[in-house]
């Protein structure tokens, strides 16, 4: 378990420093530079008047639909990943398996074109 | 101070606690519940990973994977379905779901 | 690299192993940070000669300096951060973009041995951290409290998933044929000159990658998300000074990144097209010639390709690019188990 | 990793189901919600298909196949074959209501399909992970069946509660089984077996997570104190969905139960004992108690069901084959219980919508005397009274209990049945003493007909000539399958 | 002929059965001629398991203790069907095929509603008491004596009086809950001995303790059913709502299952916990029989009073039981016999005035001595025969009984003997406010005497109670050997015991 770890202390360290960076740059920058704010500079950006409601409002399902779709073929790939770097250890078995899991999912897949899901009108 | 097995089942067994809790004592909105789920299942991999380590078993990691699997269809689900009762109810607040006392 | 600096330092002590380490990190962190501003700066060259103008040319011989200009311009403006925002996730959110940008170049490989961390399961680092760079996007857009931020960021959000899931299908191809997800071991595959190049036979899915890559970078024509037109500049909206500074630089490094992984995956990494020229230049020259090629593909894209619609893009990712690049992976798989590619069967 | 194919002839009841399910799917997709008729029937077809593969395995050998994870012995013929009739039903049910209902999409044929074919996996589980992805398959098939009805908010609370409730299960049964995994070492409930009976005195670490095993396995079969679900969910549902929840989902996850602890700790049987019992109490103490204020006859049938579940784990808690072989006994007897009722609730129908009162029956024998006496014989069965069937259920498994020394535990179950027969009669008093309210409407399809008849001919004495001498001798064949 | 014999008590069963099914499927435009062919069809099915009884007690050999008219089909697992009756059950069969056709007829006009269904309810009851005398299994006992609870509970709250559903449910939930403690008992018996089959359970030994607990099991179902003072309430309000045949079934046939559950179950398996109960059953019966005649003295409804005498009989009965010798068995047998058929026939009168004036209430009467005498004649022969009055079955019954009870203990004896006592203040009490004094009311003026169809109805009834009361070995002879066979396995240290007892007890006087 610890040689596994010590491979991922460089990118640790890696992390830190990208985060001081960021934090540098922006802290940085308020500090230099003159802070002036008033209601107008604060105000959204919107076409010359105040926004009307909240702008976090409903919006499109689709945008759910997508990141739930996203979910479901992002884990395939998960699966997909062990299975493609030790293909050559499970061999035609392997590779069968996989594409009937492959097909189940086209079948998903076709389910969901048919059903419109993927439609963006 | 070595990172054991112990460790990993503590981190492990806090997470569930805390995705249990999230679940009974949120009042505010479901989608934290869907989250403290997420949590409990993290929990869950975590014991499982760390027990395939020790075990010097691939098992727990391949269980892993399936739990990944089915944790990212039961959210697809659970999202779905919450949708749904927003599209409804126009409200995901928890102690809005009271149409049916139980 | 580590070890090998390490090795240099007089390989004793923790100590000299964390000031390795940070060496090894100043040392690539700086070059990238550097090359992003000329990557800009090319880019608008590129842009211009397209279109026949000069481009920026005031700043510096040929309006070398004009990044530096600019990035001096944005530090020296005031931070705005407007009243409705929140104000805490509204800062994070450009930071988190440009720490994810700068650390999935941590097992980039320049050389052989020649990488922060040379993980074994590379590939899923990079598509790990890639798939996190969403959060800095949906953050920026829910705390800016704009409804242009806040559409832009959903826009920008969808697009990079739908991207990822075809881009992870082409990996899957290249994995299938290496049997590792070592990026070093995907480049060693690759040796033997540019016939032996991934490129060549994986040709129809670096087409898919590459569509992809601009996509997920949000680049033209792919750029609906920020499109200064319509959604004006979208999620960025809002930002201002060294905050908007990061998303830049977070977006350009991250171009560069996808270039360098297009060079890894398919144009053999830090190999020299002919073996014999591997001995004269070194490995991390090729790969900055690669990275160079593939972002000059991407500057010559923008220039070139009218934007595309929403409803446009989103179909070319879920109708064709996924079913195509799942095709492609039965395909190559196919044939790797059967043996006519790759070294496995 | 060998590049061995398994044996899939005991798999074959599966495989033809998840393939056929994957053809309705598309089927459907191409064809629209016109197809539902269609779909339906085919999936009827499919399911008998089935059942018709899995006669062939009765009485066969215990095989097992995928590197023992899937296991196919007499025990799980019987209860797969318990579950696949569930499900013929339930679809069989459907169709009137779907489509008065404007909800006669395709995908509920294929949804009860899928979760049918999860419900066959766990039940033939003969590994953690086998029973994880079985009972996920169900569960998740079961939620979207819940929340069926998409323009009713009842309807999508029900799949909303369900989904939180079932979820949280999940992840319970998860912790139990990483905990198993990680102080037994394997997830293989024959190793388990093994393992844990050689053993002097068990890690407390596999205790932890056998009774969080449990505790998730409880949610599913709706125990107490895991019952908190069931009334909202059966009351929300589509009534042919909660038809469906009351009957296979409930088979199979008891037989879930059974399997996993008969199956995987038969060693410990002082540790599980004692959790079954209390749970069987309390699910019958609750079923029969909080059932009696209940006005809503859905409502009713859930406390109902929490009840006889409490029964049916008396069967278990016995932990003997006698005990076992009760179980399926009662399981078998409820599941036609349950589909009759449930089926006569469908014909609960007004010119304005279904009605679900139990007031609503009132007068009904003088309306409809042949549906008033079928509810009484479900009634009275479910009550366990003598000359129906129901009491054959009964008679097994508290004899199993006094078999295996739990007699107070069996003297509880009948105390608590007189408790439970209060409120059945008091449906059949509505029906028969009470003036009659307006009768309902009829034409709710043959379907339903036939699945009232048939339910209450199996539930009424004839039942004592035919029927239980064949179910008694096949649940001791299943019984015995379970390596006691 | 052979088949016949052989399957005798299964036919007995089965024609019932057969005649409900046949009333399911009888359908005509013409609803009155549907409920008449329903009627007919009921009587026909009824009569001819009379005269399958009459087969049976002919058939019935009077010397022999041994079960006759065995009939045995293994059924599933150790559980069979297995049938016969000895001297302890014949007659209650026999009473009850006896006690059908009455019914029957006694409901042909006074049911007009749901006739269908009345008629079916009641053939299958038949079926189901037929049963549970003849069962010799245990399972299948209980089987038919849970069974008969819907078809009573249906009779009594469709066609019930005013009250009908809280009548229905108390009948309902007394008798379940009373008899699920006798089925965990009898969960243990199979358990313990591996069959359910009676005789050998007889034969099998329990232990002291085990005994006691089973005893007091089997005692909560019996005690319910028979009924028991404390948990007789139930039977008042059942009586006063059911229908007249229910009425006549339930005194008649249904309360003498609980004397026959003793004589089956606990006297001859737990004979030691029945000797070491006998004390509680004494003071239970002696209560019930002094309480509810109290009670009965001042109801004002009819039926009630006569539902209180049947708990003040069975307190008898009880009593006579567990005296535990043969003249106390015996007599506790032929009391039920005799009250199944005089309280069945007291019910009948009832059912008679109440169809004419709908009222039960004892004072909306008087003086129907005047108007209807015929049914005075037969009312009065009637309450003499409950009150005992030598000549008449009652007295037989009650002489055996005080009998066994003075030789076993003269409090006791004593204790039954009130009753005697009692039971004749309250009939006679309600004789004269009935049948006699003034007849003032013009409602009662108008109504008629007993129809033919009435008369026909008593006329058996009033044989029978005359046949039982002037030569009781009729019915004493079949009964006497299975007694003495009971007494003489289980309890022949107990009857010296008594002997003991009843000498000292002497002696001390």
């Amino acid at each position: 378990m610890e040689s596994l770890l010590i491979q991922y202390f460089p990118i640790l360290i890696f992390l830190g420093i990208a985060i001081a960076f960021s934090l540098i740059f922006v802290g940085a920058a308020m500090l230099i530079a003159k802070q002036r704010p008033d209601s107008e500079k604060l105000s959204a950006y919107e076409c010359g008047f105040e926004a009307f409601e909240d702008s976090r409002h409903q919006f499109d399902v689709r945008f759910y639909l997508v990141a739930i779709l996203f979910i479901i073929f992002d884990l395939e790939i998960a699966f997909l990943f062990p299975w493609a770097v030790s293909l050559g250890e499970i061999g035609l078995y392997g590779f069968w398996s996989m594409m009937i899991f492959l097909g189940v999912l086209t079948v998903g897949f076709v389910y969901e074109w048919n059903k419109g899901a993927l439609e963006w009108e | 101070m070595t990172i054991g097995l112990g460790h990993y089942l503590t981190v492990a067994a806090i997470l569930f606690v805390f995705g249990v809790i999230g679940i009974f004592l949120n009042r505010k909105n479901v989608i934290i519940i869907l989250m403290s789920v997420e949590l409990m299942l993290l929990a869950v991999n975590i014991n499982l990973v760390a027990f395939s380590t020790y075990l010097q078993d691939m098992v727990g990691q391949v269980f892993a994977m399936f739990v990944l699997t089915v944790a990212a269809a039961e959210a697809a689900i659970g999202l779905a379905i919450l949708v749904v009762y927003f599209r409804g109810r126009g409200s995901i607040a928890v102690e809005d779901i009271n149409q049916m006392k139980g | 690299m580590v070890e090998a600096l390490y090795t240099l330092f007089g390989g004793e002590g923790p100590f000299l192993y964390f000031l390795a380490i940070l060496a090894s990190i100043f040392a690539i962190v700086l070059p990238l940070l550097i090359a992003v501003a000329f990557a800009v700066y090319f880019d608008r060259k590129i842009w211009a000669a397209v279109q026949m103008r000069r481009g920026p040319n005031v700043v510096g011989p040929f309006g070398l300096l004009q990044s530096f200009a600019d990035g001096l311009k944005l530090f020296l403006k005031e931070t705005v951060i407007p009243a409705g925002a929140n104000k805490v996730i509204f800062l994070i959110a450009p930071m988190i973009t440009f720490t994810l940008a700068l650390i999935s170049w941590a097992v980039v490989p320049f050389a052989e041995g020649v990488a922060i961390a040379d993980l074994n399961v590379g590939i899923l680092y990079l598509l790990a951290i890639s798939s996190l760079g969403v959060y800095g996007i949906i953050m920026s857009g829910w705390a800016s409290n704009s409804r242009y931020a806040f559409l832009g960021a959903l826009r920008s959000a969808a697009q990079m998933v739908s991207y990822e899931v075809s881009i992870g299908f082409v990996l899957v191809c290249i994995l299938v044929s290496v049997g590792s997800l070592n990026l070093s071991d995907i480049v060693v595959a690759q040796a033997g000159g540019i016939l032996d190049w991934n490129m060549w036979v994986f040709a129809p899915v670096f087409v898919i990658f590459f569509i992809s890559a601009l996509a997920e970078t949000n680049r033209p024509p792919f750029d609906l998300p920020e499109a200064e037109a319509e959604l004006v500049a979208g999620y960025q909206v809002e930002y201002s000074s060294m905050a908007f500074a990061l998303f830049f630089l977070g977006e350009y490094a991250n171009i560069l990144l996808m270039s360098a992984v297009m060079a890894i995956l398919f144009m053999g990494g830090w190999y020299a097209p002919f073996p014999a020229l591997d001995a004269y230049i070194p490995g991390f020259v090729w790969l900055f010639i690669k990275i160079a090629f593939m972002f000059w593909m991407f500057a010559m894209v923008k220039a070139f390709v009218p934007r595309y619609r929403y409803d446009q893009l989103m179909r070319l990712g879920w109708k064709v690019f996924l079913p195509l690049s799942l095709v492609f992976v039965i395909i190559y798989s196919g044939l790797a188990v059967y043996g006519v590619i790759g070294n496995i069967g | 990793m060998t590049g061995e194919i398994p044996t899939l002839v005991p798999v074959m009841p599966e495989i033809l189901l998840a393939i056929g399910a994957m053809v309705l799917l598309m089927l459907g997709v191409f064809q629209g919600d016109k197809s539902y008729g269609q779909v339906s029937n085919l999936a009827i077809l499919l399911l008998v298909a089935a059942a018709a593969v899995m006669l062939t395995q009765v009485g066969g050998e215990r095989q097992l196949t995928f590197g023992g994870m899937f296991v196919t012995d007499s025990f799980a013929v019987f209860t797969k074959l318990l579950v696949l009739a569930g499900s013929v039903v339930a679809i069989l049910m459907s169709g009137g209501f779907m489509k008065s209902h404007n909800i006669a999409k395709f995908e509920y044929p294929i949804l009860i399909l899928l979760a049918t074919l999860g419900m066959m996996v766990m039940i033939s589980s003969n590994n953690m992970m086998t029973l994880y992805v079985g009972l996920e398959l169900q569960s998740l098939s079961l939620y979207v069946l819940a929340a069926m009805n998409r323009d009713r908010t009842r309807s999508t609370e029900a799949g909303l509660k369900y989904f939180v409730l079932g979820a949280l299960s999940s992840g319970m049964l998860l912790y139990g089984v990483s905990l198993v995994y990680g102080f037994a070492g394997t997830v293989d409930f024959d190793l388990l077996a093994s393992t844990l009976k050689g053993q002097e005195s068990t890690s407390m670490g596999v205790v932890v997570g056998m009774v969080f095993l449990m505790a998730g396995l409880a949610f599913k079969i709706s125990a107490v104190p895991f019952h908190m679900w069931t009334p909202d969910v059966y009351e929300g549902s589509p009534t042919p969905v909660t038809a469906f929840f009351a009957a296979a989902p409930k088979v199979a996850a008891l037989a879930l139960l059974v399997r996993v602890l008969i199956g995987a700790f038969p060693g410990m049987v002082q540790e599980w004992q004692q959790v079954i019992v209390f749970i069987s109490i309390a699910s019958m103490l609750v079923g029969a108690f909080v059932a009696l204020v209940q006005t809503n006859i859905k409502r009713l049938m859930a406390y109902s069901s929490i009840g006889h579940v409490g029964y049916a784990l008396v069967g278990l808690a016995a932990g003997t084959q006698a005990g076992v072989e009760a179980l399926l006994i009662y399981i078998a007897i409820y599941l036609t219980m349950t589909l009759g009722t449930f089926g006569a609730i469908l014909c609960m129908r007004r010119s304005n919508g279904m009605v679900e009162d139990i007031s609503d029956l009132s007068g009904l024998s003088q309306s409809n005397l042949p549906l008033a006496i079928g509810i009484a014989i479900f009634m009275f069965s479910l009550a366990g009274i003598p000359l129906l069937a129901g009491f054959w259920g009964k008679w097994y498994v508290f004899l199993a209990a006094v078999e295996a020394g739990l007699v107070p535990l069996a003297i509880i179950g009948v105390l608590t049945s007189v408790v439970g027969a209060f409120y059945y009669i008091r449906i059949i008093k509505v029906m028969f003493f009470d003036d009659p309210a307006p009768a309902f409407e009829g034409g709710q399809g043959s379907g339903i007909s036939l699945v009232i008849g048939v339910s209450a001919l199996i539930n009424s004495p004839v039942s004592y000539f035919v029927l239980i001498a064949p179910l008694v001798t096949a649940a001791g064949w299943a019984a015995q399958s379970l390596l006691f | 002929m052979e088949f016949f014999s052989n399957n005798l008590l299964s036919l007995m069963m089965l024609i019932p059965l057969l005649g409900s099914a046949l009333i399911l499927i009888i359908r005509h435009q013409d609803k009155e001629i549907e409920k008449r062919n329903i009627r007919q069809v009921a009587l026909l099915a009824t009569i001819s398991t009379f005269i399958l009884s009459i087969f049976l007690w002919v058939g019935f050999d009077s010397s022999s203790a041994d079960f006759q008219f065995e009939e045995r089909y293994n059924w599933v697992g150790d559980i069979s069907y297995y049938v016969g009756v000895d001297g302890i059950s014949m007659l209650f069969v026999v009473l009850t095929a006896f006690l059908m056709p009455i019914v029957i007829l006694s409901s042909w006009e006074s049911i007009e509603t749901r006739v269908k269904e009345y008629m079916i309810a009641f053939l299958l009851l038949e079926t189901l008491m037929i049963g549970v005398f003849t069962a010799l299994d245990i399972f299948l006992f209980y089987v038919f004596f849970e069974g008969g609870l819907i078809p009573m509970y249906l009779l009594i709250g469709v066609w019930g009086g005013l009250n009908r559903i809280y009548a229905a449910f108390k009948f309902f939930l007394y008798t379940l809950l009373g008899s699920v403690l006798m089925l965990v008992a009898v969960f243990y018996m199979y358990v313990e001995t591996g069959t359910t089959d009676i005789p050998m359970l007889m034969n099998h030994e329990f232990a002291a303790d085990v005994q006691n607990w089973l005893w007091l099991a089997f005692f909560a179902s019996f005690a319910v059913k028979m009924p028991m003072w404390p948990v007789h309430t139930w039977l008042p309000d059942a009586h006063v709502q059911a229908p007249t045949g229910g009425s006549v079934i339930l005194a008649g046939v249904l309360l003498k299952m609980g004397g026959y559950g003793f004589l089956r179950f606990s006297l001859p398996m737990f004979p030691e916990a029945s000797e070491h109960f006998a004390w509680l059953v004494f003071a239970l019966s002696i209560v019930a029989i002094v309480y509810t005649s109290l009670v009965a003295l001042v109801q004002e409804d009819i039926k009630k009073l006569i539902a209180y005498s049947s708990v003040a009989h069975m307190g008898f009965v009880t009593i006579g039981i567990f005296i535990l010798n043969a003249n106390g068995i015996e007599g506790a047998i032929f009391t039920m016999l005799s009250h199944g058929i005089v309280s069945g026939a007291l019910f009948l009168c009832v059912g008679v005035i109440y169809d004419r004036l709908h009222t039960r209430e004892i004072s909306r009467y008087g003086g129907l001595s005047v108007n209807m005498k015929i049914y005075a004649t037969i009312f009065v022969i009637f309450s003499m025969a409950s009150v005992g009055l030598p000549g008449t079955s009652g007295f037989i019954g009650e002489f055996l009984v005080l009998n066994g009870a003075y030789a076993y203990n003269s409090w006791v004896a004593f204790g039954a003997a009130t009753g005697v006592v009692l039971g004749a203040a309250y009939m006679l009490y309600l004789v004269r406010r009935l049948v006699f004094g003034e007849l003032d009311k013009d409602d009662v003026k108008a109504m008629p005497d007993l129809t033919l169809r009435e008369k026909l109805i008593f006329l058996p009834l009033l044989i029978v109670v005359f046949w039982m009361g002037i030569y009781p070995n009729s019915f004493l002879e079949p009964i006497h050997a299975s007694v003495e066979h009971l007494i003489q396995t289980d309890f022949s240290s107990a009857a010296e015991h008594a002997e003991g007892v009843t000498t000292s007890a002497a002696a001390a006087r």
